[in-house]
């Protein structure tokens, strides 16, 4: 099941903080940067309420990857919210290697809100990283296993 | 009026459950003067025949431990159910898959080839596996088929009660046994025999700062007994596992594993501690974090030791 | 001994073929070695390299495709193909939409995955001045060289990062550690003109003559450059100006890597030099070839 | 279970043009829970808000969700219309299907895919949303303005105008700014000093306003309304009430050290008075330049100023530090000059008559190192041919500044106009890409200059500099004659563009307040909130937001002081009441959360649980996101409604 599906859409959900990446996205937007349309945003004040459980969540539930985005460090709007997101991030990059799950699957970046450019350049490589991984289909692969 | 019936069963487990049971000692008396045990293989002569002969809904109460691992254990879980009113998960391996679910970070093959092939003890050179099924000259010999994924019991019937721990400890199994047999019932689905507050609501020693600048492994120090082990650098599962058990491997100076699983609003026990725990590494820049992230050794054997079969992925990828 | 993946390109097969020799003679002399890729291709500096129309890039994109076989290096002399491989890459690395047209119809993903550099840079970032001084065995005496850029190398600046687009320093800096005495003139950036010379011959005398000009007046006694183009123009303008005869101010045109030969102790013929640049370099009284120790 | 109702915008083409509306409200109308959803041209128009306040009433809707642009534009606004139909504001979801849909996807079919799974999630998360009330917390009614230049000598007598206490933060020794060193402005050839003097004067009397000069912000804590700031201040070593300005103490003084004021064109003592306007009119001591103060090397102005009896010179004088406590900052940090260095084609640096046209500007001025005579540096020789080179290191996004520093047009056409003023024999050049003179006077202003002085304008850029026997060849283009022009000059003056001063990022930092791409303070919305950062409580005037000229900065700082009287208008204020708090019963006292609150709004209770100080909570969650137990949540956004939205975008 891993050979590359024809026509597979990654299913890509975004954790974005609301200061600066999910600005930067809108700044995308406004700018009219083109990026695929395979990631679905969730708008958090910080990046740092994004709890490893969550995202853990969204691969289990059906989601072929994970974006964290946050503030550059030192930017963060709570001071320090994107460093406890980094301690988080560090650790279950970890856990999934042992889980089996590509670290292009999950990523944490920093997208500032005048970086639009940059936000959609991630989204262009991330899905296409995963792309080329194929889907992660989770439930599916449990009850193959069963 | 007759007393009511239970029953014991296991299925894969240490049989640590069964000492858990043995170990309420002249207890069981009382419970055998107002319960009758009319199944119980682990202490007493009964055979599978003897179950399957049950009429349905005959047991009022049956307590299973042990994960489900293979074709026997789901037969007997599903008998078991379908014989008795209640069905109770007793013990970590049926509520959370426990240790045996640790086999959930490979599957059948794996587990063949480092038993029967690589671990440096075995000598098998004709690699001969496991059959279920095979001729011999008296007829046809068949054992249960090992699953590539361990199961909680919840996984393949329908369970009432849940009693976690590795084992549950011995108090709490005399009260969760007199609960079930004389009542009151609580709602289907609850946790009984464990707190709703993590180990740390129990935790007598005390804590300063919630702060790690270093991940110690147990071997490596002799804790000291007043201090809270995170803030020594020790990995305690503490604060994402339920309460209930009395605190007992840390008044052994030892650290929390987690048997006693997830608190109710926790989504998922081993991602839970890793957050908490990572939350609160001291290091600011990315090179300091990743170092102590890679001190943190096998983050899935610790945080998920009892609750892989539960936890939100359940198993590796294949 | 230290190897790099090494792409010469057209010209330095041809015409340029005494700067591939010199530029690997230096290099074993220097204790690495350049390697040449598998699979080479014109590097497209023919074509405009212009971002609008991908064509002129399907090319370098597949050299560096199949460079990224062998290394995650490739190094580049002629400073055509510098330019123009190293802006491919870094157009790849921005994983834009206009790249992904270009893979799929190159069918080779390629994103960046190889760092271009020049010979100049393996010498300066990789060895360091310091170890090519130490290595020269028969310094010059004070020969007053021009260094010539054009604009290949540097621009556009934002790009190419190799040095100050106005005010670069790399190949004085280099000719000073040789011994030379590095002559500054303000052409030294200024345009050769480039295809100038295929499309409209004429042109290209006014534009490189200014070049000779500029560098004579400073007290250039010969130059020196990358490029293989350069050379010609800066050569042939010279030429064009007394009409086909070799005048008796001619400015010799050498590349850098022959100076360095020299200097390394190398013979003449290993750089191919031929008898006029070697005449010009004799000339200078304070030179002196080979052997001698420092 | 709650009625939620839709509503879809077109928002003219923006959305409509690359999302199939009519699809979308069809499968929104399908959703759990929804008993409504429509469609509109212009939602946020007068008729789209009635259209919303009437489906509220009549279909009794208890929640809703509006598909429009992004909630950075007009959450606000549609939450006000819930509000106004009797909802609860914080049953109003925005789903951003403009920003992050139609606009950035060039497949219709994707983009309204996209916006689809965006409502979804709307409708997901308002469905589980608790109606709030909003936190009341008390307003301290004082502002602090940081930097003294033009925006903030403005801004601060306009807040203590209107009443309320200014604390004004400047870093150097006394306030003006850049306005100080200007000889005269455009268009109407003010002396620059003669406009600014009185309002100096005027800040330094204001009962209203204490000036802390020799000031840095060191700290920043509370939120708007409640402020907390710590100001260090370095010590003057002078009495500025007693210092008569004599100057006998500069006379004394044996150091010399380039004048920053003149751009190192002039020499100054290490004890001195910035310039003969300055504010406070009084000496500071340079201590870096002393001679030396720990141990005492010299008190050689010491000395002078006690012999003439004023003796206000204290030379054991400590750095003080102010906690300071307001409602409301004001940023005017201004701007500094892009590094003329690095522009190495035109040579600044390496040839002495290459200068920036703030060096030029000095030497216009009257109190100026050459009293207002134009000389070259290089020989003190008068120019004959000088050449301006405007957009210098500007609008050159590859290598230098992406920007248009928006006032060089101006001023260099000022600057030739006076160096015909001054030279009438010489001719200048002025090298420019295109002229912009957009303001009141401007292009007639710039007309005159090029027509009454015969100043010759080249449209094109300058490719080199360099010199030869003697003089500055400038080499560059005409594109209009589409040829090549070299200039032999005398003088070359660059246009050099503004850049964010260079302590906007550290400062930024500090107030948690963001800088835009190139280093200034960024706006919370370009169009309709310019004066505001995004940062509550946090107001922008001047430079230091984006390059721009007096009068718009000073329009900037009148319009900023303005928001803080608004916002100090009333004595409290009301903040967003989607904070963190503690379920009870599931809390363990683990106290795993408490060293994560940046504001310190984590507590451990009396009974041993932890407890959110809902004042201090600025609602970020990472406490949130830490909890073993799942007993802390983020009100309107707990894990119930994060994995709602995780699984309506799998699904």
């Amino acid at each position: 099941m891993d050979d590359l599906e024809e026509g597979f859409e990654p299913k890509i959900v975004g954790f974005l903080c609301r200061w600066c990446s999910y600005a930067g996205a809108d700044l995308a937007g406004t700018s009219r940067i083109k990026y695929p349309p395979n990631i679905n945003p969730i708008r958090v004040n910080c990046s740092g309420r994004v709890d490893p459980t969550l995202v853990i969540k969204a691969l289990a539930s059906g989601a072929d990857g994970v974006l964290i985005a946050g503030c550059h460090p030192g930017d963060c709007h709570y001071t320090s919210g994107n460093i406890k997101t980094l301690r988080r991030f560090k650790l279950l990059q970890k856990l999934l290697d042992q889980f089996g799950i590509e670290r292009e699957r999950v990523r944490l970046e920093w997208v500032s809100a005048s970086e639009g450019e940059r936000y959609a350049r991630v989204v262009r490589r991330m899905t296409e990283d995963i792309r080329s991984l194929g889907p992660l289909n989770w439930k599916k692969r449990v009850e193959v296993l069963a | 009026m007759t007393n009511p019936k239970i029953a014991f069963n296991w299925a894969s487990s240490c049989g640590g459950c069964e000492i858990a049971i043995l170990e309420l000692g002249t207890k069981l008396v009382d419970l055998a003067s107002k319960a009758d045990i009319v199944f119980w293989p682990a202490a007493l002569d009964y055979k599978y025949s003897d179950l399957e002969a049950m009429p349905d809904g005959s047991i009022d109460v049956a307590f299973m431990n042990g994960a489900i691992q293979n074709s026997e254990n789901e037969h007997i879980a599903k008998l078991l159910r379908a014989k008795s009113k209640l069905l109770v998960a007793f013990g970590a391996c049926a509520c959370l898959g426990g240790i045996p679910s640790l086999a959930n970070t490979t599957d059948r093959d794996g587990i063949f080839a480092n038993s029967y092939k690589e671990t440096p003890t075995t000598d098998n050179p004709e690699k001969t596996f496991p059959k279920t099924k095979w001729q011999v000259r008296e007829g046809e010999l068949s054992i249960p088929e090992l699953y590539n994924t361990v199961k909680t019991l919840d996984q393949v019937v329908d369970v009432d009660y849940y009693v976690p721990g590795c084992p549950p400890v011995g108090d709490q199994v005399s009260k969760v046994i007199s609960l079930c047999v004389d009542g009151p019932l609580p709602p289907k689905g609850a946790v009984l025999g464990a707190s709703d507050k993590s180990l740390c609501h129990e935790c007598k020693r005390i804590r300063t700062e919630r702060k790690i600048t270093k991940i110690v492994r147990t071997y490596e120090t002799i804790p000291d007994p007043q201090k809270c082990l995170l803030e020594q650098g020790i990995i305690c599962m503490g604060p994402a596992t339920r309460g209930g058990c009395g605190s007992i491997c840390l008044d052994a100076n030892a650290p929390c594993r987690g048997c006693y699983g997830p608190l109710p609003k926790a989504i998922d026990q081993g991602g839970k501690m890793l957050s908490a725990l990572s939350s609160i590494f001291d290091a600011q820049s990315e090179e300091d974090v990743q170092k102590l992230a890679d001190s943190v050794p096998d983050p899935l054997g610790t945080f998920y030791r009892f609750s892989l079969a539960r936890s939100l992925l359940r198993r590796i990828k294949a | 001994m230290q190897s790099y993946l090494y792409f010469p390109g057209c010209s330095l097969r041809t015409v340029a073929r005494d700067f591939d020799r010199s530029a690997k003679a230096c290099a074993h002399a220097l204790g690495f070695e350049l390697k040449e890729m598998q699979g080479q291709l014109c590097c497209g500096a023919v074509l405009s390299n212009v971002d609008d129309n991908l064509m002129t890039k399907a090319g370098p994109n597949r050299i560096l495709a199949r460079a990224t076989q062998e290394d995650h290096t490739l190094v580049t002399l002629c400073a055509g193909c510098y330019n123009v491989l190293k802006r491919t890459g870094l157009h790849a690395k921005l994983a834009s939409s206009s790249q992904q047209k270009i893979n799929t119809f190159n069918e080779e993903t390629f994103n960046g995955e190889v760092d271009v550099i020049h010979f100049l840079e393996i010498l300066r970032d990789r060895i360091g001045f310091d170890a090519v001084e130490r290595a020269v065995k028969a310094p010059f005496k004070g020969l007053h060289v021009g260094a010539y850029y054009g604009c290949l190398l540097l621009r556009p600046s934002g790009e190419m990062k190799f040095d100050d687009p106005n005010r670069p320093s790399i190949l004085e800096n280099l000719l000073s550690r040789l011994g030379c005495t590095p002559i500054d003139y303000p052409a030294r950036t200024d345009c050769c003109g480039s295809y100038l010379s295929i499309s409209s011959p004429g042109n290209i005398q006014p534009i490189s003559g200014a070049i000779i000009r500029s560098a004579r007046s400073c007290g250039a006694k010969l130059l020196t450059v990358s490029c293989p183009l350069c050379k010609y123009n800066l050569e042939s303008s010279q030429l064009l100006e007394s009409n086909g005869s070799v005048p008796d101010d001619f400015l010799p045109i050498v590349y850098f890597t022959q100076l360095l030969g020299l200097a390394l102790g190398l013979h003449p013929q290993e750089l191919e030099l031929d008898q006029r640049q070697m005449l010009a370099i004799r000339e200078t009284p304070t030179l002196l070839i080979g052997g001698g120790k420092k | 279970m709650k009625r939620v109702g839709v509503f879809v915008c077109h928002c003219g083409l923006n959305i409509a043009g690359n999302v199939n509306i009519k699809e979308v409200v069809d499968k929104a109308s399908k959703q759990q829970d929804v008993v409504f959803a429509v469609d509109h041209k212009y939602l946020c128009s007068e008729p789209g808000q009635t259209l919303i306040k009437d489906s509220i009433r009549q279909h009794n809707l208890d929640a809703i969700v509006v598909a429009a642009c992004s909630p950075a534009m007009h959450e606000a606004t549609f939450k006000t219309i819930a509000q106004l139909s009797g909802l609860n504001r914080y049953n109003c979801e925005i789903a951003n299907i403009r920003e992050q849909s139609s606009w950035v996807h060039e497949d219709l079919g994707k983009a309204t895919a996209k916006a689809h799974i965006t409502v979804h999630q709307g409708i997901q998360k308002v469905r589980l949303n608790e109606p709030l009330q909003p936190i009341t917390v008390p307003v301290t009614r004082k502002v602090l303005v940081i930097g003294g230049g033009i925006a903030g000598i403005r801004a601060a007598l306009d807040v203590a105008n209107g009443g309320y206490q200014v604390y004004l933060v400047e870093k150097s020794g006394t306030i003006g700014g850049r306005m100080a060193q200007l000889s005269e402005t455009f268009p109407t050839l003010d002396c620059s000093t003669c406009i600014l003097g009185p309002l100096m004067v005027e800040v330094f009397r204001h009962p209203n306003i204490k000036l802390l000069r020799l000031s840095k912000v060191e700290e920043v804590k509370g939120y708007i309304g409640n402020f907390k700031v710590r100001v260090r201040q370095e010590p003057a070593y002078v009495d500025e009430v007693n210092c008569n300005a004599c100057g006998e103490c500069a006379k004394a003084c044996p150091a010399q050290v380039p004048n920053e004021f003149d751009f190192g064109l002039t020499w100054r003592k290490a004890i001195y008075t910035p310039f003969a306007q300055a504010v406070p009119p009084a000496y500071v001591l340079d201590a870096n330049n002393c001679l030396g103060l720990l141990p005492q090397a010299c008190g050689e102005c010491k000395k002078a100023c006690d012999k003439f009896g004023t003796s206000c010179i204290d030379l054991d004088a400590w750095p003080r530090t102010h906690e300071l406590e307001v409602g409301a900052i004001i940023v005017s940090t201004g701007y500094e000059l892009y590094d003329a260095t690095k522009l190495t084609e035109y040579g600044y640096g390496i040839f002495p008559d290459v200068m920036t046209s703030m060096e030029f500007e000095r030497m216009l001025s009257a109190s100026g190192p050459t009293t207002g005579e134009i000389k070259r540096p290089s020989d003190g020789q008068t120019p004959k041919e000088i050449v301006f080179i405007q957009c210098a290191g500007q609008r050159e996004p590859e290598t230098a500044l992406p920007y248009c520093s928006k006032i060089c047009c101006m001023y260099t056409a000022r600057h030739a106009m006076m160096f015909r003023h001054k030279v009438p024999e010489g001719q200048a050049y002025v090298f420019y890409m295109d002229i912009r003179a957009g303001g009141k006077g401007y292009e007639e202003f710039v007309k005159r200059c090029q027509e009454e002085k015969g100043l010759l304008y080249l449209r094109g850029r300058v490719a080199k500099v360099y010199e030869e026997d003697g003089k500055l060849i400038v080499k560059g283009v005409d594109t209009l004659s589409g040829k090549t022009v070299q200039i032999n000059a005398d003088l070359v003056v660059l246009a050099v563009g503004m850049v964010p001063s260079s302590e906007s990022h550290n400062l930024a930092s500090k107030l948690k307040a963001s800088l835009d791409a190139n280093g200034f303070f960024s706006e919370a919305h370009p169009k309709l909130r310019p004066l505001e950062s995004p940062t509550a409580g946090i107001f922008l005037a001047g430079a230091g937001q984006s390059p721009k000229d007096i009068p718009e900065t000073v329009a900037q700082a009148s319009g900023a002081a303005g928001k803080a009287l608004d916002l100090l208008s009333s004595p409290t204020l009301e903040r967003e009441p989607t904070v963190a708090h503690v379920v009870g019963e599931l809390c363990s006292g683990c106290s795993m959360c408490i060293p994560l609150c940046p504001y310190d709004a984590l507590s451990l209770s009396s009974e041993k649980l932890a407890e959110v100080s809902e004042a201090l909570c600025e609602g970020c969650g990472t406490c949130i996101a830490s909890c073993p137990s799942g007993a802390l949540t983020l009100r309107n956004l707990t894990d119930e409604q994060m994995v709602a939205m995780i699984e309506a975008i799998v699904e």
